[in-house]
């Protein structure tokens, strides 16, 4: 089955009006040495079928009930309207709205979606989004690189994977990446002064950091920028409900993972990256951008804006290729958002914050699981583990919680813990519980 | 009418709401407190669920109607794929969660690999790029680092035909290539002699669309592949335009040593009103070891992932698209070998008949057969009566079609690029050809009405100087 | 444009399709074997998603906009209950699975009709009516049933005010009562003279909507209690209307005997465009053994279904519209006690504020405070300007709104009748009066443009004579 | 959370605007004595709780992977456009179409299922959908009444909730109901012609019976024509594509429950009855009917129409009360049936019949499990069953398959099998060795 309409006698119908007879001298301009037999694959199957396959397949991953772990993925509650409606089908199949008139629906909602990221982040100007956080920080750094300045600095307090790409983009660049050091779960602000030179272009630093502790952003931006270079923010972005805003930090770009912005977790993805930069910048901004402006009968019109970033009119001078984004996600982000409101989302962000504390508490209580660091964490933050960390994470996964995740930290087994507001107070007492007894 | 969600909200109104705090209260010191509250809008669900009902319907979408977007490939999306997606056991599932409890999600990833990999002619794939443009910079990567690798330094040139697509010289410049453009012959494809002046030493790479995007297939690809490789330069094929021989002929077979794929063109995975997309990049067995970071391997029937020996690194969190990629594998499950040769067949046989139909009507620069994709020419048009490609385009939305690509290639003036795909049907095809020669029609009778168009839609033409001069970029 | 999905059929196009069979054929013998198959639409899947998602934008639901149809309890649909009602552990289940193994059903149902029951002051509780005037037959023929069962056979009459809703009278015609229609007072409530005039020893019951349809509490309701009551006839609770009531006041409370409910209506699962909805039956304990087969009850935590002693027998197969109650169980969970009850106060408040906006403009019949509804009279207008409710009404739809019922209760002449419900804001009902208001000042001022309304709809006015007159009902 | 979009401050204001100060002087109308302290149900959660709360609920049920049971409700293959296009939030939250200008879309839908039953059952109008099957006899034989005719006579054959349904509707009309018995599975012709008398208003038979026999509808027609009575036939939807159809037969009306067409087992509901009369009855039909007509622009335009037949008009002269039915099941149906197409409705009640069939002779194979009965079978058939049927019925249990309904037919165990397109052969044929092992 392959969605097409036209029966045989149609095809040849058609074949007929354009003068052939059969569709295979319609492939005639591929030599024929190049033509290929037939694929390997599978015959076609029902959809029936396939989705019975699929649903097996997917039976083969474990769906934990409970989940302490976050890292870069984070699990939220979703309101089912958000799904609902990010769902319905003239969102999903349309494209990029190139024929604004026909799209102002999905245009003004990427304005919305702009305005969303802007008032969280407190900058000026948000694109329509990238491919995801770690993206959009490699884009961040590439965006503040110029001919004098090429140097991208980053601590690493960040998260790992972020940090891989960044290098990968630096790496195909071919221009400098240094990284800080951490102190005491921090990014360490003398060795970062060291580490920006008058080659930097941008520094980054994420907030909270992949420790789960919040940066000093403030002081970072004064030691970035008394180097003359630019520091872009990573932020997650239910905690800019109640932290500091990177603006207010100092920051000249905010970046990060909008996937907590309603998105389920999905093995990874589609995420979405934002991008936001105060208005002197707006123009290195990568990505698109959607603008307001008025038709000639002077009525609110949204349009793509300020193209000539892009690479389909800057070509080999662009610094960015991104087409397709994640427009789909933005739409969702911008939902939730508004699902959950100025109050919700500082709920949210409130209980997060309270019960992760609490998590904390409960969890540094057990012997040997004390608190690795000491700063300010919002809902992640990392323990020490007494015993092998697989030991731990099987008990956990017995009773159906996926615990926090392992890392090492100087030598040392520690355990990355994540606390979101679908934690309730009881699946915080029974995991302490379950980590008592398996140190025992 | 169009307000904002930001116009409708009143103070204190929620929509959404969590349970009580079941904890004490933390306070964030203030050193790291915002100062005010994120301005946010406040509505009720009612207000939320009208305000984007509304919106949806001032969008269109493949489930509308017409959508022959040229190069976008804006074939229909089949249901069950979403069906698919929304299964709890995909959707569901931390990225981070041990090997052991993902054997489903890599099954998922290895399996559409190999599929990907046999209908490509390629030998290795990644599914980490989140779209084409994500591909081509990855696959340029690991050219690059190939290239390195074996201290060819001196190859810093892409060369890019100049009917390419934006992203292919702009991924180069990312990668720090330099581009070199060369143009095409008066059949729209390669002309063989600017790429043999072109090619050297100093050759890193060709970057090729095939068919390429006037909708030709290169004729002289063995030509094109062996003058290349003899310069010790390497053959990258854009994807994008795969709907075209998918099934017929593979790129791997064609000589390209990596490739990238869109799943959400080729593979009926939905656009997104611009995304989520997904860019697989496959390569030949000499460059799998520079791939990102990770692959997913299978030994025993047990999934897990590896980090390529000299792996790029990553270029993105995690995996990939995932959902994205579940789209894809229950597509080509439900086509299968036959259906996925069947679908090539069809949309070449729908652009060839629609351009046909439009043959004596529009002016087609690079005539003859096409593949799934054909270019007309308004340069006449706008000499004769003054209306550009983009008057008929809006003309064409009060007909109800959604228009083709404008102004794409590059190459040709005026153009107008159609790509129906193949799950139209032959009356869908009849009438916007009738749309389209009516849209010309008019632009003899009655200019002004397409120079006023469209009045169909809740806007007319916005105006994009003031948008760029005085950019409103947020509320 | 409006083609029937007919009209798209093409032999030979396929859109599902299921495996192959997997064992041999069997034939149909001749004599039970149809002529010719039945002539179903052949259509792909991109015409069938078209067709239908087309005809869903030429359709109009809470989701698009203010619908204040009173006596339908248009209120917001929260989309957690599609959610719910999606789970594959209710969707997947067989009816006639065994009990052990629906466990989880019984539990659904259980709770609901203790909370139906807690809400409505009623003792027992059936979920089987599949909408309101179901329930009204359930409930009748359980009176009926009741009656004989007492030898009651003269008690053949059924009082019903002349306001109330069509299905009352007629539900009381199916199970074989007669029905005694009584007036209203000029307040628009049960003229209680005509009331004790009417009750005697051949009364079955009264059938009574409190608040009534005019949207006014009947406050002589313990009068009336007492003379029905007294008289050895029953009491009916119809309850469309409960929405102006629940957590305020109870019909069990007020003497009522039987209760139907509209589950679509006051708890918020959705219409469907004319259903699915539910239509419980609640009773007091003397009625419960002539409740429907089966009823559900509960056993130190296990579940089972029972059949009542007397009962009436099924009024349909199975359980009721299990999923419906779902979502009613759902809707009821999330608002608890207290949001039972805001929702009704907020309901009468809306109701109130909208009727004072339009005070002034809109001739009252019956002034005063209103529940949830209010009627309006265009009498006056149709006698001043000649255009009637119904003009009114359609230039409604061009104003942006669904417009009120019309023409209903009967009792009223050229009547509006407009229940805005709780979930709509302050600002949905400001412009909601704003345009009732200018529809009046266009009956004055461009009349025609009424007359010719609605202009923003897919089609005018049908020729409803032309439709009665050579009734065209299938293709 | 009541979704109230007013604020308590909007409230105030609003209570002003109409001359009061708080919310309980509108309620001032109902006499303090009845008015409610509190209602005693739980305090309100949210949507989260809720979701949880209800998933667990629902745990709480089994869903077996395979199922041989019908009798009633069956399980088929439903195409996922169908269930989507259905969910399109503008059908699903409309109500019925009075204000047909902007209603076309749920007129037009409505207009095409009426469409397709008439062609499935070969009847010449169809109403717009009652509340099941069960109903829709019910609501057939009620139509048929007049004075001179009053009598209701159903076979013995139907599925007993048909039976129970028409008997309650009966007992409440106070019109006489005569049950005819079966011979060999099959009504018995002869005991229907004595039963039939000139008081008989409609006969009532299902086809295939609740026995799975296809019945002699013919014959039987001819039997209650010769009485001066109509013939009423209740038709399973998805065999009507392969058997001889009710007008065929020469029956006055076609019912029946529409679930098979697109609606999810859903423990019984919400499902459709269908019902469907030749012209001459056209206005006896109860329900919602769609016509089409014409705007004064001459546009196609569909309406709700012959209303004088209904309850608003009619009022206590009518015969059926219904006013909300099940349109979005109504509109389910048509787009399954559009779905399936001409093809695809013959291939499916060609897997059913067919896979019936071999089920049937795998389980007659087994020691003790003969066919009960010999006529033609649609997609059930019944078996005898040689050991308590319980102990089949947990055998198959644990293997995660509803087995066959368990039926005492004259005193003897018996089992009511169902095989539709969606068990596959391998089921078949673990099924039957399941059942050889369980009365070893
Ligand atoms: C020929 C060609 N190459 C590359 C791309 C880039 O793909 P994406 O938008 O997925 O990044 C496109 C997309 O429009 C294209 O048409
Ligand atoms: C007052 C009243 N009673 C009864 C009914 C019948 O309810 P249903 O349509 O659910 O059968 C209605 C429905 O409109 C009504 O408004």
């Amino acid at each position: 089955m392959s969605y097409i309409p036209n029966t045989p006698d149609e095809r040849l119908d058609m074949l007929a009006a354009i003068g052939k007879r059969e569709i295979g001298e319609l492939f005639e301009c591929i030599p024929s040495s190049l033509r290929l037999d037939e694929l390997k694959l599978p015959g076609a199957k029902t959809e029936f079928e396939v989705i019975d396959k699929l649903s097996e397949i997917a039976g083969k991953n474990t769906v934990f009930k409970t989940c302490f772990r976050g890292a870069g993925a984070y699990r939220h509650f979703i309101p089912s309207a958000v799904k609902r409606l990010a769902a319905r089908e003239e969102f999903v199949t349309a494209y990029t709205p190139y024929q604004a008139e026909m799209s102002q629906g999905v245009l003004q909602t990427i304005f919305e979606y702009q305005s969303v990221i802007c008032r969280l982040t407190g900058m000026d100007v948000s694109n329509a989004g990238v491919y995801d956080g770690a993206h959009a920080a490699a884009e961040a750094a590439a965006m503040f690189k110029d001919r004098k300045r090429s140097k991208t600095v980053v601590s690493s307090a960040v998260r790992p994977m972020t940090l891989e790409t960044i290098r990968t983009y630096c790496a195909s660049a071919g221009s400098e990446l240094a990284v800080v050091p951490t102190k005491d779960g921090v990014t360490d602000l003398e060795a970062l002064a060291k580490a920006v030179d008058d080659k930097t272009a941008s520094v980054y630093i994420e907030q909270p950091n992949y420790f789960g502790i919040v940066e000093d952003a403030e002081k970072t931006a004064d030691v970035v920028h008394a180097a003359g270079a630019k520091l872009v923010v990573g932020c997650e972005p239910i905690s800019l409900a109640l932290l500091k805003t990177p603006a207010e930090s100092g920051a000249d770009a905010a970046v990060g993972e909008g996937q907590p912005l309603g998105m389920p977790l999905s093995f990874g993805g589609p995420y979405l990256g934002f991008m936001a930069v105060k208005s002197a910048d707006m123009r290195k901004l990568p990505g698109r951008i959607v603008g307001k402006t008025s038709d000639s009968k002077g009525r609110d019109a949204y349009v793509l804006t300020l193209q000539a970033r892009e690479q389909h009119i800057r070509r080999e001078k662009s610094s960015s290729s991104i087409c397709s984004n994640e427009a789909l996600c933005a739409l969702t982000a911008v939902i939730y958002c508004a699902a959950m409101g100025k109050e919700g989302l500082c709920d949210v962000a409130d209980h997060c914050l309270s019960k992760a504390r609490y998590a904390a508490e409960k969890i540094a209580a057990v012997k040997g699981f004390s608190l690795r660091f000491n700063g300010f964490f919002f809902n992640e933050f990392v323990t020490r583990c007494p015993v092998r960390s697989s030991v731990i994470m099987d008990a956990l996964e017995k009773e159906g919680i996926l615990g926090g995740l392992p890392v090492v930290i100087d030598g040392e087994e520690c355990i990355l813990w994540c606390v979101t507001e679908v934690n309730t107070r009881d699946e915080i007492d029974n995991l302490s519980n379950i980590l008592q007894e398996a140190v025992k | 009418m169009s307000e904002l969600i930001f116009d409708k909200s009143k103070a204190g109104r929620r929509c959404a709401v969590i349970p009580c705090r079941d904890v004490a209260a933390v306070c964030v010191p203030e050193r790291y407190r915002r100062e005010v509250k994120a301005e946010l809008p406040e509505v009720s669900e009612i207000d939320l669920v009208r305000h984007y009902t509304n919106l949806s319907r001032k969008s269109y979408g493949v489930d509308n109607g017409f959508y022959p977007l040229g190069s976008c490939t804006m074939k229909y999306n089949p249901k069950i794929n979403e069906d698919a997606a929304e299964l709890k056991g995909f959707t569901d599932i931390h990225p981070l969660q041990p090997e052991s409890a993902v054997q489903g999600c890599l099954e998922v990833m290895h399996t559409l690999s190999e599929y990907l990999c046999e209908i490509t002619g390629m030998e290795a794939m990644t599914l980490q790029p989140a779209a084409g443009a994500h591909g081509e910079f990855t696959a340029l990567s690991m050219i690059k680092a190939y290239l390195l690798d074996r201290g060819e330094t001196s190859r810093t040139k892409l060369i890019v035909p100049d009917s390419a697509h934006g992203t292919n010289p702009a991924s180069a410049n990312m990668c720090g290539f330099t581009v070199v453009n060369i143009p095409s012959t008066a059949d729209g494809i390669v002309d063989i002699d600017a790429l043999k002046n072109a090619v050297g030493g100093d050759t890193a790479a060709l970057m090729l669309t095939n068919p390429n995007t006037v909708g030709k297939f290169e004729k002289n690809i063995e030509i094109i592949e062996k003058t290349v490789h003899d310069a010790g330069g390497l053959l990258y094929y854009d994807g994008a335009n795969l709907n075209a021989v998918m099934g017929v002929a593979r790129p791997g077979d064609m000589g390209f040593d990596a490739v990238h794929l869109n799943l959400h063109k080729t593979f009926a995975t939905p656009h997104g009103g611009g995304g989520p997309g997904s860019g697989p990049v496959g390569c030949k067995a000499f460059l799998a070891k520079y791939l990102p970071n990770p692959v997913v391997k299978s030994e025993n029937g047990i999934f897990s992932f590896e980090r390529p020996e000299k792996s790029i690194g990553m270029s993105k969190s995690f995996f990939g698209n995932f959902l994205v990629c579940v789209k894809a594998l229950a597509y080509i499950m439900t086509l299968g070998a036959e259906g996925i040769r069947e679908a090539a067949e069809n949309a070449v046989l729908n652009a060839n008949y629609l351009q046909e139909s439009l043959r004596g009507t529009y002016d087609i620069p690079f005539d003859g057969p096409c593949m799934h994709e054909f270019v007309v020419s308004l340069e006449r048009l706008k000499r004769d009566t003054g209306i550009t490609a983009s008057d008929i385009a809006k003309g064409l939305i009060d007909r109800g079609m959604h228009p083709p690509t404008m102004y794409f290639p590059l190459v040709v003036h005026e153009a107008l690029m159609l790509e129906p795909t193949e799950t139209e049907s032959r009356e869908t095809l009849d009438s916007a050809a009738a749309a389209l020669k009516d849209a010309i029609a008019a632009a003899y009778d009655n200019p002004q009405s397409l120079r006023d168009a469209p009045v169909s839609t809740p806007v007319g033409r916005p105006d994009e100087t003031a948008a760029v001069r005085n950019p409103v970029l947020k509320a």
